[in-house]
């Protein structure tokens, strides 16, 4: 039994490291570095930047442009983009639809899609969430119908993220109404978003960024050819792109870095430095499970539930991060600065994304599975309750 | 002991109460915070016009002379409606601070203009002034940080050793950097360099910025109280009406426990606001600070607490700007950090001995 | 509004504080200091004393021997006893069984039972919990058959609190296995100890001390005269019991005397005095939700469900002071010592008792409605979830 | 990195499981405790008949030259039965304190009767010693506290200064009052006044007892892991079968999701001690002080969380003696109070600077 990464991993961390340094723009990881968000252009300059080593796609396999790292390496990459702090290729291309193009995808549509989605040509939306439809995604209602070699498509999706920088957006529909359950009647669609009919209105949210979206679809003409899978099958291909979602989403390297700006702020502050310390001892031990984890991911490739762990205590120790720069920072966080304030490279210049970062960052134990799931799916799954 | 409102003060609540509901709803709210000062005037002299700028001062000094309940009752109602207008500035910080630290000569001076509504006044509660004496004539030097209200304030109140200055906002060498803060409302850093004040604007005794500060807490307190049962209302409301697998989500007992939870906070800072409210006519120094550190460490956790999981048992709809939820969560956590967070609450309250000694009940 | 006690409520309580300096034995008052559990002579002693001014029974009516206090004064009451610290009375006898003597039984039975009550001439035990029974108190199977002037009846009931002292217990038994509710099939009886076929086991807790017992009923022939109320009425009963259990049960006193324990062992040590002063401000301010609770109380009879916040608060605030107590104590409070060690009056000897306590306290969010039912009773009353 | 056992680990993994699943259940271990010492002689042979004794020692000090990891496995099943015989305090305290600090002669003097289980000794993890020299003789005074084990050791290794002593029980000028500690196993405070030692009997260099300490907590880490994997596991049974209103109680989503907390602690502790074992080879002495704190902090605090919630969890038959949930709860709080508790691991963790740099990841 060896914890100990062997040294084609370690000169690996240091090669990507290296590249990190060499080829982020400043800019881009001066935003990162105070929290900020960077541009569209910014992330997809450096999102190209990556796929020159086909980084942009760790996860993809070499055959489909994939750079064929192992789990560990995996881990490695995206720890070293989380601590630089450095942006992650965009999640709905690399994590979402490219697996699902690369699994379920015609040979046409892998053509026509892959190597854009991986360099970043087309950005790619995220359209599951409806109104009424959250945590119980099968119940969603946008409707398609067919029309000769369309699908003729209505409805109204909410919280796509960056869907304002997007090109297309995948989506799940409701293409058989009278399907006897309702996980039977749903397909999965590629969508244009400059087809006409669609129409995208930002949500502010509470950090008073515009970072989410509603898309309202009217009889919006998708072609035939967009569908991926079987008609009335999404709901298989859902569950495979869902299963993906959440490995190696403790984001630790993400954690580190908070820790980092919580140690600037705090100088001397020994009350401040302990929770910083405790919160580092519950990090590192994170980072074990974690590894385990991996290690099970090089004997078997199914998902494995215990991923849920990491998403749970990825997030708490995120969102307690958080709170301690909130803490550290103090009053001095309370004034509000807008992202386009100039980029400074002093502590003071830092405070301004402390306070909505800390009220976004509630969000994390919501989305992509909410804590009160993830504990739903460890006590059906690993305690058989 | 009599926890129950009298007549009156079921009258100013309902007053108040139907003032906020009348025009304060989060649309209107948001034209206010859009005019030029980031609050609104008209809301303004509507609050003075019902007294409220003048309520918590004594009737020879000109106020109505009312106490710590009625201003609960205020902070209770501008809580729920996310008020942003200054009055947290302006009466219960710069106010109270005058009307104890000032001879009757200066509060009849500084205190009349606050009261009628027409100056907003600011004090500095975080401030790092020196003062020195020059004949006839103080002068200044220093800092101050987030000085609530100083934006837009008129005058200002800044202490500094054991006395505060009221200095007029476009004193010579005073420069101020105002801006909003998360949660509502604004604020401003000060740099003092050689402000000149004749003796007549210094108030002498710096124990008008203690019992500024506790009234502080027990504003904050209130306020914080009509933040929580607000957003405990609405998420009990959404727990009741919002479906998935085709059931309310009230179902899940998780978020049954969770809201039972959230409930016992609320209560507790309602427990909190009240004794800080009656706290105010407590004659021991002693008593009064332990008791208000312990009311601002409970308000900070327990705003804290409710705030986050409102959010939470709101889902994605919860940290939408759009949706009230997301004001309740940035003004609570505003709240929890200003006038001394529950971190440094709580080391203050173990610094003054806290409410126990290790000595036995009796011997 | 007014948090104040009036000039006679101070004044009751310097009465109390002085009637117990003047009339507790120091060696009960020593083992309460200390966290042990006193004789059952030591107690029986106390609460004749106590009765002597009819103080024994705080929470009685004056028509049948009580004090006639009102809320404020039995909770000035109560403070006292926990502060200084003293027992109180016997809760079994005093605020479980009384209060039913004096609803539903016969003007016979009062004669017969409340003086004798009051006084711990008869010292009572809860025969209410079986095995399969404990939340689900209503499916109990301890049957009683009517045989001419007796009921007969056969059970097993368990956790009975100092079942060891007792004379006779208070207890629930299905007197008709027939009835279409479970509910309505059970009947409250009081029964004899001493009768043939009762038998007391105890049960050794994980203090290592015996205060809970279990009692084993094989074919006892209670006489019809101890009924209480009608046959198969018996959860009506109950349901008045269990009401009146949960008042005051916030014991901010005992929590307070842990809290000195606690400043005499930390010295200088600011951690532990930091989070002492944690948990006093909490304290202090359930205190007043307490007295608005009070309040409540003089404005109406009806039980107020906000009781469960003192409950819930009330222990985990307990419960926090025990586990603050131990950390203050360190290692030396790993030594096994038993509550026949001998009584001592330096700090040393004290620790004996704080690990079995800190233990054992671990039941005070299970017995009484434990921390999930009182949630659930405030979610279901308090917000109609 | 590989994380699977080895066939040996597996074999040694199976004997262990099977040696205390035979010999251990609870009522042999009420056995084993009412016995004179508080524990069984004969499971003590049986331990070091298996090689237990001799398992974590080099094959050059004439041990089986295993390491952390086969350590971690006999902690692991010793935890989930709750051992009370003096392996911690003989064989990884003293043992390795002795095996680090000896010289080879001193070392083939001290360690073999340890390894044959022959010798019980005890390391005294919470000394106030001094140790002063007289020509050939040292003279030792001082006391030392909760010395695990020391009840019924023959021999003592106790630090004073920069080094280490050894020291049969029986020597003159040594009191003893041994005593049982809760969650089982014995101690002993110690007082030395005069204690002669030649100097042979000196260890020098205290590495020797940070080593130990190291080793120490790595057991109890692994131990934890085995008490808290049956707590929960049981739980869940009892989850799974304990009915009420007509259901098992697991139907209540507030306790899944109890459970569910539970399951996330074991696994951080299972991690915890996983890395425990594997950092024993590191030889850098900063990453082992930082790694080993980390570790003992988690242990502290999951291991309470898990014990506390099996408790609440089984109801009132969880504080009952008899079942064995009781024991877990006792055995796991004592180890949350051993060498260190999480509040002081922290405590220490933050002066050594923790894991991270104020630093950029890079510049």
């Amino acid at each position: 039994m060896d914890l100990r990464f062997t040294a084609e991993e370690e000169a690996f961390r240091l090669d990507v490291r290296a590249f990190i340094r060499e080829n982020l723009d400043p800019v881009t990881h001066r935003k990162m570095v105070e929290g900020r968000i960077p541009d569209r252009e910014e992330i997809v300059a450096w999102q190209r930047k990556l796929n020159t080593r086909n980084w942009a796609t760790p996860s993809w396999p070499q055959s489909h442009g994939g750079p064929g790292f192992t789990p560990v390496q995996r881990y490695i990459f995206l720890d070293e983009l989380h601590q630089a702090p450095a942006p992650e290729p965009v999640s709905f291309n690399v994590s979402m639809i490219g697996p699902v193009l690369i699994e379920y995808g015609t040979a046409a549509q892998q053509e026509r899609f892959l190597a854009a989605t991986a360099n970043l040509d087309i950005w790619w939306a995220q359209g599951f969430s409806e109104p009424g439809a959250g945590s119980d995604l099968a119940s969603l209602r946008t409707s398609a119908r067919r029309d000769g070699d369309h699908y003729v498509v209505s409805g109204h999706k909410i919280w796509q993220g960056m869907a304002h920088h997007a090109d297309w957006m995948f989506t799940l529909v409701r293409s058989d109404p009278q399907a006897p359950k309702k996980q039977m009647g749903i397909s999965f669609l590629l969508i244009d978003l400059r087809l006409p009919g669609v129409t995208i209105r930002p949500i502010i949210t509470l950090d008073e960024r515009h970072e989410v979206n509603e898309v309202f679809l009217d009889e919006v003409r998708v072609p035939v050819d967009c569908l991926i899978g079987e008609e009335n099958k999404g709901w298989d291909v859902t569950k495979f792109l869902l299963s993906n979602e959440r490995t190696g989403i403790a984001r630790i390297g993400m954690t580190k870095h908070l820790i980092r700006r919580i140690k600037r702020l705090a100088g001397g502050n020994r009350s401040v430095l302990a929770k910083a310390a405790a919160l580092e001892a519950e990090l590192k031990i994170l980072e074990i499970t974690q590894l385990r984890i991996l290690d099970g991911q090089r004997r078997s490739s199914a998902a494995d539930p215990r991923s849920s762990i990491l998403k749970l205590k990825g997030v708490e120790l995120r969102q307690a991060a958080s709170e301690l720069l909130l803490a550290a920072a103090g009053t001095s966080a309370l004034e509000v600065r807008h992202d386009d304030a100039p980029l400074g490279d002093d502590d003071a210049e830092w405070l301004g994304t402390i306070m909505p970062n800390y009220g976004i960052l509630r969000a994390a134990s919501i989305y992509g599975g909410s804590s009160e799931v993830q504990k739903g799916i460890l006590a059906k799954t690993q305690l058989g309750l | 002991m009599d926890l129950e409102l009298s007549d009156d003060q079921r009258m100013l609540k309902e007053s108040v109460d139907r003032l906020v509901a009348e025009r304060y709803d989060l649309d209107q709210r948001r034209g206010y915070m859009s005019q030029p000062a980031g609050w609104s005037a008209e809301m303004w002299s509507a609050f003075a016009d019902l007294g409220l700028t003048m309520l918590p001062f004594s009737e020879e000094q000109g106020g109505l002379g009312l106490g710590g309940v009625e201003t609960m009752i205020v902070g209770e109602a501008f809580g729920r409606a996310l008020v942003i207008e200054p009055y947290l500035p302006s009466v219960v910080l710069a106010g109270t601070a005058i009307s104890h630290a000032g001879t009757p000569d200066q509060v009849a001076e500084w205190l009349p203009p606050i009261m009628s509504g027409e100056t907003i006044c600011a004090l500095a509660t975080e401030a790092a002034v020196t003062a020195e004496r020059t004949g006839e004539t103080w002068i200044l030097d220093g800092a101050a940080k987030v000085v609530l209200g100083g934006d837009t304030a008129g005058q200002l109140v800044i202490p500094a050793g054991d006395d505060l200055f009221v200095l007029p906002a476009d004193a010579a060498g005073l420069q101020r950097r105002g801006y909003r803060v998360h949660g509502g409302g604004g604020a401003a850093d000060l740099t003092l360099i050689g402000v000149k004040l004749p003796e007549k604007n210094r108030l002498s005794g710096n124990g008008g910025c203690t019992r500024a500060l506790e009234a502080g807490i027990a504003w904050l307190a209130a306020e914080a109280v009509g933040a929580m049962q607000a957003a405990l209302d609405l998420t009990v409301e959404y727990l009741k009406t919002r479906e998935q697998f085709g059931k309310p989500i009230a179902v899940n007992q998780s978020l049954q426990h969770r809201a039972a939870e959230m409930l016992v906070e609320v209560e507790q800072a309602r427990s909190a606001a009240m004794y800080a409210a009656l706290l105010c006519d407590e004659h021991d120094d002693h008593v009064r600070a332990t008791g208000y550190a312990a009311v601002k460490a409970v308000i900070g956790k327990a705003g804290r607490f409710v705030a986050q999981n409102s959010v939470q048992l709101h889902g994605g709809i919860g940290v939408s700007e759009e949706h009230v939820i997301s004001h309740y969560f940035r003004r609570l956590t505003a709240i929890g950090m200003l006038l001394g967070d529950t971190e440094s609450q709580i080391t203050r309250l173990a610094e003054l001995g806290g409410f126990t000694t290790a000595a036995p009940h009796f011997d």
